[in-house]
């Protein structure tokens, strides 16, 4: 049993959840779904007991590809939270009434497949399909299932396709170009391609258009709040909680380790420019009164962070980042979710048209306060271990830039709270809000306990990710 | 002597293909052309080539023109009535043209054959035997394969001048 | 030399059986035997000997005229797959001209005949038999509707446009003639090209124009979206698909058998083929028709196919531009077929007409959706890979600028490749809900096999790219 | 058997053949009505049949020759094609000027 | 052993919590209530016990759970630590947590919600107790923003008002300024000692480990900032204040007797580094004094029975940090127990004030209460005279030696210390007899229902002006227990003059003070019998008093309405900007097709002219220019 199997439950969950028929498919999308998340429960542990579960098999000759699939301490690490997300995703969307349902689940499986393919994958033109592949489930769904108005939406969607599919071709240029070098796609082989500095800024920065619109950091963001706002609310957690982590995590697989003179070169640039969306995004948070918009602009201020630490070229920063991602995924999963219930009953995103909850279910208003404390990094949420890596990790390049960063948790603590006060407090709501059916409830004290278990012990974690990251890092300071 | 025929010739040749583009009448245009297609055949016949000649005169100005003269008659086409293009398009005709013979012989001028010398065989290439053989012989699977693209060309005809019935 | 003669045969075969009033048998027979025929292709490709039937083909003077290397074979495969789908979706289209019936199915089986003539000439009079051939029977289809003013005005523009070029080409093979003095491909090919009068670059550069016409590249490209939006629907999809690969092809193995040694050919080709990305993309982008919008997309397409002159290695060229042939007409084929079900339950083919396709007919849809992200070059559809292997090829001759101009065209694809996705998926029809009648059988298994080689081949690419090594 | 090419040059055919072409296709740009188009093509492949000729003559070679003949073949059936869809148009269009033609555009 | 017990001290009040939240609706409020008090009470318990050992064994208790976090330079564990330092803290915080919570089972009684208000007692509680053990900064940092956390819920207690939510809000964002100011110090620190355990790092110092001195003033000075926003010091105290939103207990506990003094704990719990930068602990001197003198004269004109005391409590908290920043840490933890109780109990009192009237806050409509409240009166007086520096009450001998600390390292500081005091002595006296003096004028209806608060109140009131009043005896100036106990954890004890005459005549100074604050509001409020005029009739100096010298205006001005103005500006135009410009991108593409259009325009004659064209350039191209 290799990692492949994984990525063979999802997709043949996805064909079979398409076929059961509209009736069963949320079902069987669940089942496949914690299926998929059991398989990796158990990959993991045959990893972390030394088996080997890479799946290698060649392709195509020429050029050569291979159907490459790693699993390492990064790579099974994001392969879980995927799949540790994706029921809880396909588990919130239970309640919803939609038609086409099959189709639905079946797409949201679908995505699941090729994100963790893109997670897996180390051949770069492997990746590079799988990483393509997750734009279209994600482009339906938006499209299909979304809210509010159609021609807005499709605006909106379209654009975030365009906009998606021109930086990563631009990434694909570049491994095709890294490939006359090494004739491989393999990535240890990339990162031993000889480069000169040249080559490997243009190279980098290939990579980074790709990167930077789907992160998105400033000023490539521009697509992320519309889609995020128009998406049905499993579309916005596929693509917040887990999507976006896909480009995260590329930097450290693939962006830095391939040009690290240039990464070494641009370090400051490129954290500054994530650190400034820090600060946009979270001073647009503030501006916001539609919830899901305003959670879509401090989903862009912790993904510069966390793109921040990335760029800092050193351990703490790229653990950290990974922490964070992690943390980040389950938290805006949870914030998304939330919105999502609200939703439901109040019939409306905006903030202003909320309001009162609090006396109306209690319990719903504590969950959703542990979610946003979680969200402006509280110690003892998750949040904080990622969070304090990466401050640390920005620290240490300069002073400065923690302070500047730092300012997150400030900001942050601002507008959730703003956002959590207007939405949960004050007066009762003449309308009325019903508390949160056993389904919902169930979701969201999963996402609690994995937030809250790691704040306190986040150690198997970081034992379990570190040793890669510390592999990857040789590539990157190779230069220094 | 040779040389003066030639131009005299290829004045023809010329000029009545001018005529042909020329003529407001289309079946002055056609007449224009036969008289061009004769031309041409003399130049043929210069070359010695009586065979091909013949074959072209036939052809063209036995088959094809004669076509043409058909399909001009039966449409009623032999008036002069055509409405002559935009000037500024007709401007654009005559400069591109210009432009054209400008730019291919310039190319075929800078392009001047290294050798001057014109090798004479003194071997027979050009009777109707030699043609013949080379035809049904080396070119035997090209001639067989006209037969393909006169069967689509009849069957092309056909289709589009057929009046349909409401059939079966 | 035989797959011709077994093809021109079906062709005669299909207008003895009208005259025998077998006119059900008519199709059946023919993709039949079109699959037989491939199946003997694939047998000459895949044999060490490819006279398999000991007829001596592979003999002078036979191979003089035909030779069959796998670049031949393997794209006479595609054709006759090809044309096995186009045969297949005729009877549904002709269904009010039976009469017609034959005499189409014929015009295709001997179109097929020009495209096989084009690919495996060894003598420029087969090459431009075959072209004629190709070209006359398009200017048929193009026509093939004499009632409809369009068809007549598409008929008539391509022929003009086509002779012309023919015309030039014509010129072009002179030229070479007189140059070499001979029309051999092995004996030109041969020659020491610097000791050829120039003639034979002026010839060749002639012969390229030609082609660039058919293959529709700009400045050539006029005809192309006019022409296709004209003709029948099943004509263009006959003309985007084999016609404009088999002129590719042809223009491919042409080029780099003459292999002109002339500064800035190959320039001027990169210019041509950006030109035609851009342009064709650009224009598609506000067409309503979608036969129209395909025509231009096939321009933008025959750009990209214009980079595979860019080459280290010419059996990796070879395979390359096979391959995107290969991904471009069978996506062409399946969205093809989807648009002949919607123009003929709505009577036309703007893009208006696919609105609300994915609620009332979502296997439809969902085949065009995937034939346009294939052209769009989305993974793991064989567009992707197509384009990749050409970009890969250029890379390694280290043509960077082209391959990011071929970049920014595929964003701009993906603008009106998802223009008609959108309308399928997010518009409500305009029609009334009573539009229930069925698809017919043949488009959507046309459809969907030729979207499934698609992907197959998508999924392994090695089946396709090993034909030619 | 004396090479008339001698006397003459090989060149003068090939400004001639060169200057006969770009006068059809100087028609095919100038005229509106199809069929002196149609003539006008039929120029531009009797410049290149001549021209066709003068090189079988320069190589002293039956091939060109042959090939005029396949080039004849085309001429024709090109031709009966032509003819074919311009009888089609004149019947929708009771014309065949070629200007009428434009419908198709954008 | 030592580990379970030093677990149940701190999961005791945890446990009160997951109680009350999870099964708070289903119990009873009293039993709610109890539970919550027992909770604290057992802590309380253990910590005596602990204190019991540690003082006389002198071996603090160390306890390691698991390792938390993971940098490159160092690892942070769950780790904990009962030195003398955290044990003194922790008796008086679950002490007075004891009795604070014991008065709320009463107080918040007819509280629908009073099952959280118990668990978030519990959750506070637990953080601080958390903040105070832990042994490396970021187990503290847990405990500190643990703290703010419950302070946010707390005082946001009433949940349907949406100014009280505002104040929650405010306090959890000005702690977060200070919070980041800790992390920065966290950063550094970790960044020079590759550890941020407090022995680890005093080690380290003790080994004379290389430091780079600057850093280290930065990382201190950040750390400062931390402290600044948990104990309100200048600029981030104007979050107190408001914080008064909150029940009166809470203020009380978090925000005056425990949360409050956080700032001074960590400072303490730093000397041996803050040794080390005597720039710092200047700044932080100054600060404290500027601090303790404007709120002071805040505090002067407030007519709010709490904000008053709020005001005092920033006051005394500036006084602190004065100490402090002398290097006085053994005097300014002596300070924070005894403002403990008497701020405690002068807070229970103003509760027990608010409760007999039913809510009213406004000493304007208080009076006379003395001769109903009679317990709530005298236990009041007797801490609002500790608080007034008289002897032989806890203020005067802790006040005294700050300002003899201060008199003895700089004069200026003592001089501002001194008049803060005096202003001190005369608005806590202007409080009492505002409140408890002259005649009643508030409505009949109060009146009639005023009442002595029950028991439940007024216990804890008595306990804490008992220990208001002797607090003092743990540090009689020349002969301090508390010196001695607090030996081990200060590095370096303030060098302690013998009581000679300069001593004798600071301190009949610094009572005299204290008389003349009090005769002052004696005259003004008895024999005058003035009572404070409405708001708007408020004007001149006493304006600009009674309204905190504008400095929330002035904060929002220069920092709230920028960040929204930026906000705004992002919104409307940078984004609207970035976006036009992408659309534009893709806007020249489709205006570019537009345009195409016009010249596929259906002439085969044009078409076959372009043909001809592309032929002359290409044939030229190539032929003839090449």
């Amino acid at each position: 049993m290799d990692v492949s199997f994984i990525l063979i439950i999802l997709l043949f969950g996805a064909g079979a959840t398409y076929f059961v028929g509209d009736k069963w498919a949320s079902k069987a999308a669940l089942i496949f779904s914690f299926a998929a998340f059991a398989a990796t429960a158990y990959l993991t542990y045959l990893f972390s007991t030394g088996h080997k579960v890479n799946s290698m098999h060649l392709w195509i000759h020429n050029p050569m590809v291979l159907f490459a699939l790693q699993a390492d301490g990064l790579s099974l690490a994001m392969t879980l939270l995927t799949t540790a997300l994706t029921p809880i995703i396909v588990f919130t969307s239970f309640g919803n009434l939609f038609p086409k349902t099959r189709s639905f689940y079946a797409l949201i499986l679908f995505m699941a497949f090729a994100m963790v393919g893109t997670f897996l994958a180390v051949d770069g033109l492997l990746y590079y399909i799988f990483w393509e592949l997750s734009l279209i489930p994600i482009y339906f769904i938006a499209l299909i299932w979304g809210s509010g108005d159609a021609k807005e939406r499709k605006k909106a969607v379209i654009k975030f396709f365009i906009y998606t599919f021109a930086g990563s071709l631009f990434m694909l240029v570049a491994f095709i170009y890294l490939y006359q070098k090494r004739h491989s796609f393999l990535n240890v082989h990339l990162y031993t391609a000889i480069l000169t500095k040249n080559e490997q800024i243009w190279i980098f920065f290939a990579f980074f258009l790709a990167y930077a619109i789907k992160i998105p950091l400033i000023p490539f963001h521009t697509w992320q709040a519309n889609v995020y706002q128009k998406a049905p609310a499993a579309g916005t957690m596929l693509l917040s909680g887990i999507m976006l982590k896909m480009a995260l995590y590329s930097i450290i697989r693939w962006q830095l380790p391939i040009a690290p003179y240039a990464a070494a070169q641009y370090k400051y640039l490129l954290i500054g420019l994530s650190i400034a969306g820090v600060i946009y995004g979270s001073v647009l948070a503030l501006k916001q009164n539609n919830i899901k918009k305003l959670l879509a602009y401090s989903s862009l201020a912790h993904v510069g962070l966390i793109a921040a630490g990335t760029y800092t070229l050193t351990l703490d920063g790229l653990r950290g980042a990974v922490l964070q991602m992690v943390a980040h995924g389950f938290g805006v999963v949870g914030l998304f979710f939330a919105a999502e219930i609200i939703e439901r009953r109040f019939g409306t995103q905006e903030i202003s048209e909320m309001g009162g909850i609090r006396l109306q279910s209690p319990k719903f208003t504590s969950m959703f306060l542990i979610l946003v404390l979680a969200s402006v990094a509280l110690p003892g949420t998750f949040n904080f271990v990622g969070e304090f890596e990466l401050l640390y990790s920005l620290a240490q390049a300069n002073i400065w830039l923690a302070v500047i960063g730092g300012t997150t948790i400030i900001l942050g603590a601002f507008y959730m709270l703003r956002m959590f006060q207007y939405v949960m407090l004050g007066e009762a709501n003449t309308k009325v809000f019903k508390d949160v059916t056993f389904n919902e409830g169930l979701a969201l004290v999963l996402i609690l306990a994995v937030l809250l278990f790691l704040g306190i012990y986040p150690k198997p974690l970081i034992d379990f990710i570190t040793p890669e990251l510390e592999k990857t890092l040789v590539f990157i300071n190779r230069f220094n | 002597m040779i040389t003066i025929v030639f131009y005299i010739l290829s004045a023809i040749t010329l000029g009545t293909a001018f005529l042909t583009i020329l003529s407001k009448n289309p079946i002055h245009s056609a007449i224009y052309l036969v008289l061009c297609f004769f031309s041409i055949a003399g130049h043929y016949l210069m070359f010695n080539a009586q065979f091909l000649a013949i074959v072209h005169i036939i052809v063209y100005s036995g088959a094809i023109m004669i076509l043409m003269l058909f399909t001009i008659m039966l449409m009623n086409l032999n008036k002069e009535d055509e409405r002559h293009k935009p000037i500024l398009s007709r401007i654009a005709a005559v400069v591109s043209f210009c432009l054209v013979a400008f730019v291919l012989l310039a190319t075929f001028i800078k392009a001047q054959p290294a050798l001057r010398e014109y090798k004479v065989s003194g071997q027979d290439y050009q009777s109707i035997q030699v043609l013949g053989k080379v035809l049904l012989n080396d070119y035997m699977v090209p001639f067989e394969f006209a037969s393909v693209l006169l069967l689509v060309s009849m069957i092309g005809a056909v289709l589009l001048s057929k009046k349909e019935h409401i059939n079966s | 030399m035989d797959i011709l003669i077994a093809i021109a045969g079906l062709g005669i075969i299909c207008l003895v059986a009208e005259i025998f009033n077998l006119r059900k048998a008519i199709v059946p027979v023919t993709v039949a035997g079109l699959l037989g025929v491939l199946a003997f292709v694939g047998a000459k490709i895949f044999s060490k000997n490819p006279d398999i039937l000991g007829l001596g083909f592979d003999k002078e003077p036979y191979i003089n005229m035909i030779i069959n290397d796998k670049f031949a074979l393997s794209f006479s495969a595609l054709f006759i797959l090809l044309t096995a789908f186009l045969v297949a979706l005729s009877p549904e289209f002709h269904k009010n001209h039976k009469a017609k019936l034959s005499d189409f199915v014929a015009i295709k089986l001997f179109l097929l005949t020009g495209a096989i003539a084009m690919i495996s000439f060894s003598n420029l009079s087969m090459f431009f038999l075959g072209i004629e051939i190709l070209s006359i029977s398009l200017y048929i289809l193009a026509a093939s509707n004499p009632k409809d003013v369009k068809s007549n005005e598409a008929g008539m523009k391509y022929f003009l446009m086509g002779a012309f070029a023919s015309g030039i080409i014509l010129f072009g093979i002179a030229l070479i003639y007189g140059a070499t003095g001979s029309f051999n491909m092995l004996t030109i090919n041969a020659m020491d090209r610097e000791a050829l009068p120039s003639w034979y670059n002026i010839g060749a550069v002639m012969l390229t124009i030609g082609l660039m016409f058919k293959i529709a590249a700009v400045p050539f490209h006029f005809w192309a979206p006019d022409v296709y939006e004209g003709s029948p629907a099943l004509s263009t999809a006959t003309m985007s698909t084999l016609a404009k690969v088999a002129a590719m092809a042809s223009f491919f193995k042409l080029i780099t058998t003459l292999n002109p040694h002339l500064p800035g050919f190959l320039t001027t080709i990169n210019i041509i083929a950006v030109l035609s990305m851009t342009i064709g993309n650009l224009m598609a982008l506000k067409q309503t028709n979608v036969k129209r919008m395909l025509g231009f997309s096939g321009i933008s397409h025959a750009g990209y196919m214009l980079l595979a002159f860019q080459f280290r290695d010419l059996t990796f060229a070879q395979g390359n531009l096979f391959y995107y042939a290969f991904a471009y007409t069978l996506a062409g084929i399946a969205a093809f077929a989807v648009v002949l079900y919607v123009s003929s339950s709505k009577g036309n083919e703007e893009v208006y007409s696919f609105n609300g396709l994915g609620k009332t007919k979502p296997l439809m849809a969902a085949v065009l959706t995937c034939a346009l992200l294939s052209m769009a070059g989305i993974p793991i559809f064989s567009g992707f890979f197509g384009k990749m292997f050409l970009f890969n090829q250029v890379l390694d001759k280290g043509r960077m600028i082209l391959v990011v101009f071929a970049v920014i065209n595929s964003i701009i694809a993906v603008g009106y490749y998802f223009k008609l996705i959108l309308a399928m998926y997010s518009k409500e029809s305009i029609e009334n809900k009573e539009d229930n009648n069925t698809v017919p059988f043949v488009y959507s298994a046309v459809a969907v096999i030729a979207i499934l080689i698609n992907i197959g081949i998508g999924l392994c690419p090695e089946l396709i790219l090993q034909l030619m090594r | 058997m004396e090479n008339i090419l001698q006397e003459i040059g090989i060149d003068n055919y090939i400004y001639l053949a060169t200057l006969l072409f770009c006068i059809g296709i100087f028609g095919v740009l100038y005229r509106r009505n199809a069929i002196v188009m149609f003539m006008s093509i039929e120029i531009m492949l009797n410049a290149v049949n001549l021209l066709l000729v003068a090189f079988s003559t320069y190589h002293q070679d039956a091939a060109g020759q042959v090939f005029v003949f396949f080039s004849m073949a085309v001429a024709a059936a090109e031709v009966a094609v032509g003819l074919a869809i311009l009888v089609a148009v004149f019947r929708n269009h009771n014309g065949i000027d070629i200007d009428n033609l434009k419908n198709l555009k954008g | 052993m030592e580990t379970n017990l030093a677990l149940l001290l701190l999961f005791a009040p945890f446990a009160g919590f997951l109680i009350n939240i999870f099964f708070g609706k289903k119990i009873s409020r009293t039993l709610s209530g109890t539970l919550g008090t027992i909770a604290v009470a057992v802590s309380f318990a253990v910590t005596v016990f602990f204190f019991l050992q540690v003082s006389s064994t002198k071996v603090p208790v160390m306890v390691d759970l698991f390792q938390w976090l993971t940098l490159q330079n160092f690892s942070v564990n769950f780790s904990f630590q009962l030195d003398q330092l955290s044990l003194l803290w922790l008796m008086f915080v679950t002490g007075i947590g004891t009795l604070i919570h014991v008065y709320s089972i009463s107080y918040m009684h007819d509280d629908e919600n009073i099952n959280k208000f118990f668990a978030y007692l519990n959750l506070f509680i637990f953080f601080m107790i958390t903040l105070v053990m832990g042994s490396n900064l970021l187990i503290m940092f847990i405990g500190w923003e643990g703290v703010g956390l419950c302070s946010y819920l707390l005082i946001g207690f009433w949940y349907k008002n949406q100014d009280y939510n505002d104040a929650a809000k405010k306090a959890f964002i000005m702690n977060r300024i200070g919070d980041l100011g800790f992390l920065i110090g966290i950063f550094i620190l970790g960044y020079l000692f590759h550890t941020v355990e407090f022995t680890g790092m005093k080690s380290m110092i003790d080994n004379k480990w290389p430091i780079n001195e600057s850093l280290l003033g930065v990382a201190m000075l950040c750390l400062f900032i931390g402290a600044c926003g948990k104990s309100a010091q200048i600029p981030l105290y104007t979050w107190l204040p408001d914080a008064m939103a909150g029940p009166t207990p809470v203020s009380a506990l978090i925000h005056a007797a425990t949360m409050v003094t956080a700032g001074i704990f960590m400072i303490t719990r730093l000397n041996f580094l803050f040794n080390l930068t005597p720039d710092v602990l200047e700044i932080i001197a100054i600060v404290g004094a500027i601090t303790s003198l404007v709120a002071a004269s805040i505090g002067l004109v407030q007519n709010d029975i709490k904000k008053v005391l709020a005001y005092s409590t920033v006051s005394q908290l500036g006084l602190m940090f004065l100490a402090l920043g002398l290097g006085a840490y053994e005097v300014a933890v002596f300070h924070v127990i005894t403002h403990a109780f008497f701020k405690a109990c002068l807070f229970l009192g103003s509760g027990s004030v608010i409760h007999a009237l039913h809510g009213e806050q406004d000493m304007r409509n208080m009076g006379g209460l003395r001769k109903v409240m009679k317990i709530t009166f005298i236990t009041f007086l007797i801490s609002t005279l500790a608080i007034s520096g008289l002897p032989p009450l806890s203020g005067f001998f802790s006040k005294d030696e700050i300002l003899l600390t201060a008199f003895h390292h700089n004069k200026p500081l003592w001089v501002i210390g001194s008049i803060a005091s005096i202003m001190t002595a005369f608005y806590m006296f202007r409080l009492v007899y505002l409140t408890f003096y002259k005649d009643f004028r508030g409505t009949e209806e109060q009146k009639h229902h005023l009442h002595e608060s029950p028991s439940l109140i007024t216990f804890p009131l008595v306990v804490l002006a008992i220990l208001a009043f002797f607090g003092g005896a743990i540090s009689f100036p020349g002969m301090s227990w508390l010196n001695e106990y607090l030996a081990p954890v200060i590095a370096k004890p303030a060098v302690h003059e013998h009581l000679g005459t300069t001593e004798y005549i600071l301190m009949g100074i610094a009572v005299a003070g204290a008389f003349l604050g009090i005769g002052l509001a004696y005259n003004k409020y008895i024999s005058k019998g003035e009572v404070p005029p409405q708001d708007s009739e408020i004007t001149g100096v006493a304006g600009v008093l009674y309204n905190k010298y504008y400095v929330d205006e002035i904060y929002t001005a220069i920092i709230v309405k920028p960040i929204y103005a930026i906000g705004s500006f992002f919104k409307n135009v940078t984004e609207v900007a970035i976006s036009a410009f992408i659309f534009g991108l893709g806007k020249v593409a489709v205006l570019l097709g537009n345009e195409g259009k016009t010249i596929q325009n259906g002439s085969i004659g044009f078409y076959l002219l372009f043909f001809v064209l592309g032929v002359c350039s290409i044939i030229g191209y190539i032929f003839l220019v090449k």
